[in-house]
């Protein structure tokens, strides 16, 4: 660590990184400990932000615009209308845990987890890789290199997220299809709640 | 190499007789009896012809073959016999075909068929086999067919129970032996580079030092010990015997249990001699713990199946006692046993079934004074019993005797103790004649017992001329076995260790 | 600068994913475009015909390969090679016998529609990826392809609420692992410098890292990420569960190209990219291993639901492939290929029986009771996929194991030893579980009266022989406290719906599965030079 | 001519083979003929053979018929040593038995398994022979089981009485246990002298250690006192009297229980070499002798009485032989298979008389009704009690003139023995065949028996063959010790001077003839004298007693314990102890797999924090 | 533009954590996903922070394809939970145990 701040550094710098790390925490924390998913949501929205900050810091704002956009602007609203949708924006309570030992073993495990990886990155200097190996970035231009590289090494990759949306895609649409109602003309017999179920709908 | 096509044909044949079996369903029931004797019958023919084409003192395996199954894993096919082999091969051929037809079940026969023949296959297989993997397959194999009788033709309630606790038993068993080969093979291999090989000629030249060889002969040691049986691995054998159909209790008291000790003679003396005889003292510890164990206990059984399985369990002990003599007289004493033990096993366990069609086994609240109404019954159940109790004129006596001449050879005054096993013998099988043939008669229920019918007896008939004619004339059997004995000793001389006739010197 | 120079495209070597993905999209459009629902046995057979191809399509790479040997395409991120021709073949094959099955299932439950094919196509395109890839990247999308593929399947069966449980704890838990590995991509990503598995091994064969911290921390998260995908314990837990509630027919689907692709990448990543590193990673896959295989095994003995009973024995068999792993050598891999070239039609066969007979969601191990009486043949088969799954000689079963327990083995040091006994320990336990399965279907149904006639043997004769017999039931407790026997007195003895006839589509893929292992087994050359060769042919 | 003896075998065995073939077909009698006649046949290939032997200088002669089987690399052949004992055995064997064969033909009539009484005594004649003619111990020990399984047979011959049934088992037991002395034996002197035939060791004896000779005498004593029933192994003898009488006069007196001395005089060359081997031998027979006349005093059983004086005169015979006096050995066992045979046949005829009756008590005053039965068996009475000039005498006269010349103590134990049978033969006759009979007034609950009839002329005749060979047998004594000496190895003990010999043989006849006096004094219309026959002599010295409770219901207690409960429990226990553990183990683990996914997500946390910790541990 | 990377990697590794926190405990099946997309997150800082330091452009790209997968997840993943929806009207995953030993 102190090697790594011993680094000379200007105070703008350092004071986004702090607000971005606290709006990202801040976010994450919101996230996990908000009782209604909505707040949830609306925290992820901020968490999304920060770290689209940090992108830009890091001049990776091709990313940060994506970030936004994609995240922000598509994921979380996804969420919002389904939650809406179902018309679960209720309060849920926090304090409630029905599986005994959950919470401790949980935290305790993550906290493992976390200094764990902290602790190993930081034992692993950080960061040791070769530098620019795939292809070297350009403050400048990092939108320009970044399409270069997908469409040169990630080629591949770029092509094969074409399959992955439509499988998405088909899938969404399978899922979200009300059962048509020729298949319900079987009752399973593992069923009767959910026969019940569907009268209330 | 006309007569490797010989052996190689005496180990599939069974096999596709068994397939047939499955694959026709229209051979059920008196028609699968007489197709499994037919096929069992021509298998002991073949076995006879084996035997007639081995030279005791041509090579040391005859009628070998080599084949290649799967070389990246190092699978091949090597089969050969030598004069050891040959016996036990001619056992297996013997007991199956009396098996099948001594005792045919009542329901699903083409099934219990089937499996009987599928299982002399592996037998036959494991005593053919020159490659030591190879044996692992066909030895692993015997197990299924092995579950599937007891299981499926036992006792309706304990069967399954028995069956399963067989299997894992002798499984967790093989897992050791299995283990050890790998690693026998591989440090061979990175002695001498080249293919991995199981070769067993390749692997007995494997050099192993103290601590490994001892832990190598243990592994494999577990596994022959279970299978045997061998105090204190042996509680399977009891369940399983007398859960055991009829023809199920034969075959595995009468083939699979030589399959142990058979491992012990070819692998263990073969591969690790000077880890053997580290361990010589344990193994002599095991055996004779057997031996009286075995007696002890059934003389305190209250069932005909179960004191059979006590009593074989000694017989084991007897077995493993001579091999581990690691002298002419002890091993050629021990193979010899092997073979006394298969036949008369198989007669007291036929005449077992015969017993229990009549009266059910029950030392205690059964019947009594059969002798009587059951005359030949009777004494063929006392020649089979003299023979099991080693009465000289008999087979088993010889094997005995030389059993305990080797022992004394190596182990010189310990020989008391064993030899008071033989006496325990005679009590216990005296006692369950006395209980079941003598005394005034009481039949169930006033039943009226007949004897045996002519089926029967056509059974029991070959099964007794042997035993008098190998008690009158053992050297046709030592004769053979000597030689490749004596060979398989050399792996002895050759580690430095000389043995005598009698004596471990 | 402006000019972007499109790497070479070696076409022949992605055409199985071209093929299967216009198959799928094909699929897609001809539903929306025929009026009414598409017959589901289109898909089957365009699924047919397009795995067809793929197969044609590895012959061709093989010939390929065995002319130039093996190579990379598409700026290295895709590898052509033995070992993902072979892995291809198997996934081709997979996919060809699990829609054969899935047809029957379809007419039977009389669903309309192609989404099934074209959700199996996607995720075997996917799986194919990722035995192919040579790029972390691409691992990765392969992989969230073919698990998402999987959600939707899980999910498939829409009237059964045990479906969307199976698909919510499936896609949950799979999105957290995913989660997990992409910071293990980011981890190794950052102590190399790239995701690239070829420049990665050359970075670590050149360069010494002063401390493995980072790389380790991010290949243990990968390993995560695919000991999730493969069930190894413990990173199992799903697996029972979503075998369970998914639909019969998905289910050996899903545990055979799931299984084929995640090993064929985790063996890229390890044994060839992160080769250097193996004794970093090794004790953890030992760990995996051991415990897989003898968590799988022993909780299995204690199943009484036919799919979750084969949940466990396939965690159990994971725990095999990882033995495999933990050698990190070419005989290792072989094996590795070799045990799941055999795993993958064992586990569909399994299934596809177990679809037909438990077609009436009667999936308790009672229900096989006297099966063989009533359909012998399909008895006779589900026999042979189970002994071959216990490992017994001449089945292709008892072969996987000794290649994978040798690989270990070879080793000669503990370690090896160690985990090839408790490999064959782990054997003797399922032998329990797969006989008594087998058993069962050969008793016949009324055999289990409680009050069976015996004969005056020991237990009539003495306290302590009762005692003696008793402990032995212990062994298989069924018979001891009848829980077989009362399970079957309250289902009766044979079930009416038995009646209905074996499709002709899945009575073809049980055939399918079932020859090759008898097969193979005795004549085993043919099957395992191929995989051997084609692991000789390993990109580097 | 020598060369005939195999023949001797064929004729016993070839009965034996014929009775099992065609014995049911046959059927009473003549299948008894058959038996008869083959061994009537192998006495006159033993005439035979004795003759041609005579004719010879050399008197060892092997004739072996064919390699047995290998040890290693030495084979045991089968055969025959052909030499003065073994001739002289096979004379008395085949002669005794023939005549017992014959008389068996009218006392087994009307049994129900007559044919396979036949089989077995065939069988056991052709195990005897093999037992003397056998030329090493290992076939020996071939014909020595064979006529303890034959033993064992006709023991249990009538199978549904239970107590014939535990006495047969008994006795074979019995003889067991006096087996293991012999294999042992074997293994030693194979394994040191690496041969089994007699001359082999006769040769090779002087190469073995001391310690090694002792220990085989000892062994060999052991498989004596089990085969000839001597202290400890005695007590199976008098409960075989179970058998048919015919049985126990001819294996259980004349013929099966001398094996043991036989053997012991085989090996006399080795014998020979061990003081202590031969005092252990010379102090059980005379301890023997003694303790077995006593009890003999005390029985009621006619049969009893007769069984342990059997054992008491084999004990005469194993003093002889420790104290080095083999041929005198013979000479008593030649003279009491004819003696003794006599008086088993002649209580046989009783019994047969009697429908059956062996009490002693309800006896009395058949001198009137059975005139053949009493003459002969006066004869009998004072050929045994050693009364001049009667056979018993002269035989009984060499061996306690051997032991006086090995040791006073023993001769003087062996004097009382003799008074003590002269006294329990006399009281034996006098309550038989004197006084007024008994048997015509029911006692106790048991009825009158009819007035007891002459056996027919079958049975007579072997009574009146066997009658005069007791009488005259004496006579052949300095013959038959010229004939054999050869074959043993020489005590170098001084001869006695004849005036000492004299005397003593004085001694002896007066002896015989005191104690017939004091038991006719005693005994004479006297029935019940419980003074004299206390509980502690009449129960056998308590020896049966004293075994059940030290040997027998420990040992059964033990074999119940470990049937029921270490092996189910503790061996067994301990394999399903692993199995149950594994499936709680399981059980257990089934609570993980609780369904909630959130448990399952928090596994994976866990386990990813273990493979991290793992990482830790290694890197710091 | 010279915060050390250890500062980005620390708050990553942190959000990281957060995020597995929010699966483990939370009991509503979309919070859950929004924890996993928090996870996502942290890897992609982790990776452009990488990326920045190494100056290299692949973390970037890895970044964008981590994206694309993100949303297909989501996508399906809402799927279900409608799905789910549909027959027990909640999107509490406690609620699902039904499968179970």
């Amino acid at each position: 660590m102190t090697g790594v701040l011993a680094t000379a550094r200007t105070v703008p710098d350092v004071l986004v990184f702090i607000a971005s790390a606290a709006i990202i925490l801040g976010g994450a924390v919101g996230v996990v400990a908000s009782k209604n998913p909505v707040h949830s949501a609306l925290n992820l929205i901020a968490t999304l932000i920060g770290i689209a900050l940090a992108f830009v810091e890091q001049q990776a704002n091709f990313l940060a615009a994506v970030q936004i956009i994609v995240y922000a602007g598509a994921i979380v609203i996804l969420f919002l209308f389904v939650i809406m949708f179902l018309g679960v924006d209720r309060n849920e309570s926090i304090r409630l845990e029905p599986l005994s030992g959950q919470r401790p073993l949980a935290v305790g495990a993550v906290a493992v987890v976390t200094g764990g990886l902290i602790a190993l990155m930081a034992a692993g200097g950080w960061y040791s890789g070769a530098t620019s190996v795939i292809a070297p970035t350009d403050p400048s231009n990092d939108v320009g290199a970044l399409g270069k590289v997908i469409f040169t090494s990630y080629l591949f990759a770029f092509e094969a997220t074409a399959l992955l949306l439509i499988i998405a895609v088909v899938g969404a649409v399978l899922l979200a299809r009300r059962p048509p109602a020729s298949l319900d003309a079987v009752p399973r017999a593992d069923e009767h709640a959910v026969a019940a179920g569907e009268e209330l709908t | 190499m006309q007569s490797s096509a010989l052996l190689i044909a005496l180990v599939v044949l069974p096999a596709v007789g068994a397939g047939v079996l499955a694959l026709v369903p229209r051979l059920e029931g008196r028609v699968a009896t007489m197709v499994g004797a037919t096929i069992a019958i021509a298998e002991l023919v073949g076995a006879a012809l084996l035997a007639i084409g081995y030279h005791p003192n041509g090579a040391v395996f005859q009628d070998a073959s080599t084949q290649v199954l799967a070389a990246p894993f190092g699978l091949f096919w090597r089969a050969g016999v030598d004069g050891i082999s040959v016996l036990l091969i001619v056992l297996t051929a013997i007991v199956v075909p009396i098996a099948i037809l001594g005792a045919p079940e009542r329901h699903r026969t083409r099934a219990s068929i089937g499996w009987l023949l599928l299982l002399e296959s592996a037998t036959v297989g494991s005593f053919a086999s020159l490659d030591v993997l190879l044996f692992f397959l066909f030895f692993e194999l015997t197990l299924v067919p092995a579950y599937f009788l007891i299981a499926g033709w036992g006792d309706q309630r304990r069967g399954p129970a028995a069956a399963m606790k067989f299997f894992v038993y002798t499984l967790v068993g093989s897992a050791f032996l299995f283990v050890g080969i790998l690693v026998v093979a591989f440090l061979h291999q990175s002695q001498a580079g080249g293919a991995l090989t199981f070769s067993l000629t390749a692997l007995s030249s494997t050099h192993l030092n103290g601590t490994t060889g001892v832990l190598l002969v243990l592994a494999f040691t577990a596994a022959f010990a279970v299978k045997s049986p061998l105090f204190p691995f042996h509680t399977w054998s009891p369940d399983a015997y007398s859960e055991a159909p009829v023809s199920g209790s034969v075959v595995l008291a009468a083939l699979l249990a030589k399959l142990g000790t058979y491992g012990i003679v070819r692998f263990d003396i073969t591969l690790f001699p000077h880890a053997l005889v580290t361990v010589g003292p344990w193994l002599f510890a095991l055996a004779i713990a057997s031996i009286l164990y075995g007696a002890v206990v059934a003389c305190g059984s209250s069932d005909l199946k179960r004191l059979l399985a006590y009593s074989s369990l000694a017989q084991m002990g007897f077995v493993v006692l001579g091999i581990v003599s690691l002298n002419q007289a002890g091993v050629s004493g021990a193979v010899l046993l092997m073979f006394n033990h298969g036949i008369v096993t198989t007669a007291l366990f036929l005449l077992v079934g015969f017993l229990a069609k009549r009266t059910g086994l029950s030392l205690v609240t059964g019947v009594r004074g059969i002798q009587g109404p059951a005359p030949i019954l009777a004494a063929c159940f006392t020649v089979a019993m003299l023979a099991s109790i080693g009465l000289p004129g008999l087979n088993g006596f010889v094997s005995e005797f030389l059993v305990l001449i080797g022992f004394f050879g190596a182990q010189g005054w310990w020989v008391v103790i064993p030899t008071l096993g033989v006496i325990v013998a005679a009590i216990y099988l005296l006692w369950a004649y006395q209980q079941v043939f003598q005394g005034t008669l009481v039949t169930p229920a006033g039943a009226s017992i007949s004897d045996l019918d002519v089926r029967e007896r056509s059974v029991l008939v070959p099964l007794l001329a042997i035993m008098v004619v190998l008690g009158v004339y053992p050297k046709l059997v030592l004769d053979r076995i000597l030689p490749s004995v004596v060979h398989l000793l050399a792996h002895l001389h050759a580690a430095g260790l000389t043995t005598t006739s009698v004596g471990l010197r | 600068m402006n000019t972007v120079a499109i790497p070479s495209v070696h076409y022949i070597v992605i055409l199985p994913e071209i093929i299967l993905t216009v198959a799928a999209v094909g699929l897609l459009l001809a539903s929306s475009l025929v009026p009414g629902r598409l017959r589901s046995s289109v898909g089957t057979g365009v699924t047919v015909i397009a795995s067809a191809c793929v197969v044609v399509d590895c012959v061709a790479q093989w010939v390929d390969i065995s002319r130039h040997g093996p190579s990379t395409t598409m700026a290295h991120v895709i590898i052509e090679d033995g070992f993902s021709v072979v892995a291809i073949l198997v996934l081709a094959v997979s996919l060809a016998l699990s829609a054969l099955v899935a047809d029957g299932w379809l007419n039977r439950e009389r669903i309309e529609g192609v989404e099934l094919h074209v959700l199996a196509l996607a995720s075997v395109a996917g799986a194919i990826m990722m035995a192919q890839a040579n790029d972390l990247v691409v691992i990765f999308l392969g992989l969230e392809i073919m698990s998402i593929g999987l959600y939707v399947l899980a999910a498939f069966d829409r009237r059964s609420a045990r479906s969307g449980e199976a698909a919510m704890k499936y896609f949950l838990l799979g999105g957290f692992s995913s989660a997990i590995f992409v910071y293990g991509i980011a981890l190794v990503y950052g102590a190399t410098g790239t995701t690239q598995l070829g420049q990665l091994a050359d970075f670590l064969s050149t360069n010494v890292l002063r401390n493995q911290g980072l790389l380790l921390a991010g290949t243990a998260l990968l390993l995560v990420g695919f000991a999730f995908k493969v069930a190894a314990v413990p990173f199992h837990v799903w697996s029972p569960d979503v075998y369970e509630g998914s639909p019969t027919p998905v289910v050996g689907f899903m545990a055979a190209i799931v299984k084929v692709g995640a090993f064929a990448a985790v063996l890229r990543v390890l044994a060839s990219g992160l080769f250097t590193q193996q004794d970093g990673w090794r004790p953890m896959v030992f760990a995996l291993a051991a415990l897989s295989m003898l968590v799988g095994a022993g909780m299995a003995t204690v199943q009484r639901n036919v799919k979750r009973m084969l949940a466990y024995s396939s965690i159990s068999h994971a725990g095999f492939v990882l033995l495999a792993l933990w050698a990190a050598s070419p005989r290792g891999t072989a094996a590795a290929l070799f045990y799941l070239a055999t795993y993958a039609l064992l586990v569909i066969g399994s299934f596809a029986v177990v679809t037909v007979v438990s077609a009436d969601g009667r999936e308790d191990l009672t229900s096989y009771r006297g099966l063989a009486k009533r359909r012998p043949l399909l008895a006779c088969s589900f026999t042979v996929l189970l002994l071959a799954q216990a490992g017994v000689p001449f089945t292709t079963g008892f072969l996987a194991k000794l290649g994978v327990i040798e690989s270990a083995v070879e080793h000669l040091g503990w370690p090896g030893v160690a985990l090839g006994v408790i490999a064959m320990v782990a054997t003797a336990i399922s032998g329990y579980f797969y006989l008594r399965v087998v058993v069962l279907t050969y008793a016949a149904p009324v055999d289990v009266s409680p009050t069976a006639p015996a004969a005056p043997t020991l237990a009539t004769s003495r306290p302590a022989a009762r005692l003696a017999a008793l402990g032995s039931g212990i062994l298989l407790e069924d018979t001891r406290d009848g829980e077989l026997v009362d399970h079957a007195e309250e289902y009766g003895p044979a079930p009416a719906r038995d009646d209905a006839t074996v499709p002709l589509a899945t009575a073809v893929a049980i055939a399918a599965c079932v020859v090759p292992t008898v097969v193979f087994g005795v004549w085993a050359g043919p099957l395992v030079e191929l995989t051997t060769r084609a692991t000789m042919l390993f990109h580097p | 001519m020598v060369y005939a003896a195999p023949w001797m075998l064929a004729c016993a065995l070839g009965g034996f083979v014929v009775l099992v073939a065609f014995g049911r077909r046959l059927g009473e009698p003549v299948a008894g003929w058959v038996a008869t006649a083959a061994i009537a046949a192998a006495f006159v290939v033993a005439v035979v053979t004795w003759i041609g032997l005579l004719g010879h200088h050399n008197r060892e002669i092997t004739e072996t018929l064919f390699d047995w089987l290998p040890i290693g690399s030495y084979q045991v052949k089968v055969a025959l040593l052909i030499d003065p004992l073994s001739v002289t055995m096979c004379l008395f064997v085949t002669g005794v038995s023939a005549l017992i064969h014959l008389y068996s033909i009218a006392y087994m009539h009307k049994e129900r398994d007559f044919t396979k009484f036949f089989v077995y005594l065939n069988l056991f004649v052709f195990s005897m022979l093999l037992l003397v003619l056998a030329d090493n111990l290992l076939l020996t020990f071939v014909g020595w089981e064979g006529v303890g399984v034959c033993s064992y047979w006709l023991v249990a011959f009538y199978f549904d009485r239970d107590s014939a049934a535990s006495a047969g088992k008994k006795a074979f037991l019995y003889n067991r246990i006096g087996d293991v002395g012999m294999l042992v034996a074997m293994f030693v002197l194979f394994t040191h002298l690496h041969t089994l035939t007699y001359l082999g060791i006769a040769a090779g004896a002087s190469t073995l250690t001391g310690t090694q000779v002792t220990l085989v005498a000892i062994a060999l004593l052991f498989a004596a006192a089990g085969k000839s029933a001597q202290i400890p192994l005695f007590n199976w003898l008098p409960d075989a009297m179970e058998g048919p009488t015919p049985v126990s006069a001819l294996i259980h007196a004349a013929t099966m229980v001398t094996a043991g001395v036989y053997l012991l005089c085989r090996m006399s060359h080795l014998l020979v070499l061990t003081s202590s081997g031969r005092a252990t031998i010379a102090v059980v027979g005379a301890a023997t002798a003694f303790v077995a006349a006593t009890i003999a005093t005390a029985q009621s059983d006619i049969k009893k009485v007769l069984a342990f004086s059997t054992v008491s005169q084999i004990g005469f015979m194993v003093l002889a032989v420790g104290s080095g006096a083999y041929a005198a050995a013979i000479f008593l066992m030649v003279a009491h298979a004819f003696f003794k045979g006599l008086l088993f046949l002649g209580a046989g005829s009783v019994i047969h008389g009697l429908d059956g009756e062996q009490e002693l008590s309800r006896m009395g005053g058949l001198r009137t009704v059975m005139a053949w039965t009493f003459a002969t068996f006066v004869i009998g009475w004072l050929a045994i009690a050693g009364v001049p000039p009667f056979s018993g005498f002269f035989a009984k006269g060499d061996v306690l003139k051997g032991a006086w010349a090995y040791s006073k103590p023993l001769w003087a134990i062996g004097l009382v023995a003799a008074l003590l049978t002269a006294y329990y033969m006399t009281r034996l006759f006098v309550l038989a065949f004197t006084g007024d009979p008994r048997f015509l007034k029911a006692v106790g609950g048991r009825p009158a028996l009819a007035t007891p009839h002459e056996s027919p002329w079958v049975m007579r005749l072997p009574l009146v063959v066997l009658a005069a060979c007791a009488a005259l047998a004496g006579i052949l004594g300095p013959a038959l010790d010229r004939f054999l000496s050869p074959v043993f190895a020489s005590t170098h003990l001084a001869p006695l001077s004849s005036a000492s010999s004299d005397s003593l043989i004085a001694i002896d006849g007066v002896v015989a003839v005191v104690g017939l006096a004091i038991a006719w004094w005693l005994w004479r219309g006297r029935v019940q004298r419980p003074a004299l026959t206390p509980q502690f002599l009449a129960r056998a010295w308590y020896w049966d007693d004293a075994y059940d409770a030290v040997l027998g219901r420990p040992a059964e207690r033990v074999a119940r314990a470990s049937a029921e409960v270490v092996d189910p429990l503790v061996i067994d226990g301990a394999v399903l102890g692993v199995a149950t553990l594994a499936r709680r183990a399981a059980r257990q683990l089934r609570g993980l797999q609780n369904g909630y996914v959130r448990s399952y997500a928090l596994l994976f946390a866990i386990g990813t924090a273990l493979l991290l910790a793992y990482l830790l541990a290694r890197t710091f | 533009m010279t915060i050390p990377a250890a500062w980005y990697l620390i708050v990553s590794a942190l959000l990281f954590g957060i995020g597995a926190t929010g699966v483990l405990v939370r009991r509503n099946a979309l919070v859950m996903f929004m924890c996993i997309e928090l996870m996502l997150n942290a890897a992609n800082l982790a990776l452009v922070t990488f990326a920045r330091v190494l100056h290299d452009v692949g973390g970037q790209a890895t970044v964008f394809f981590v994206l694309v997968v993100a949303a297909a997840e989501v996508t399906v993943g809402l799927g279900i939970v409608v799905a789910i929806f549909r027959k027990r009207h909640s999107a509490i995953v406690d609620d699902l145990h039904e499968l179970q030993g």
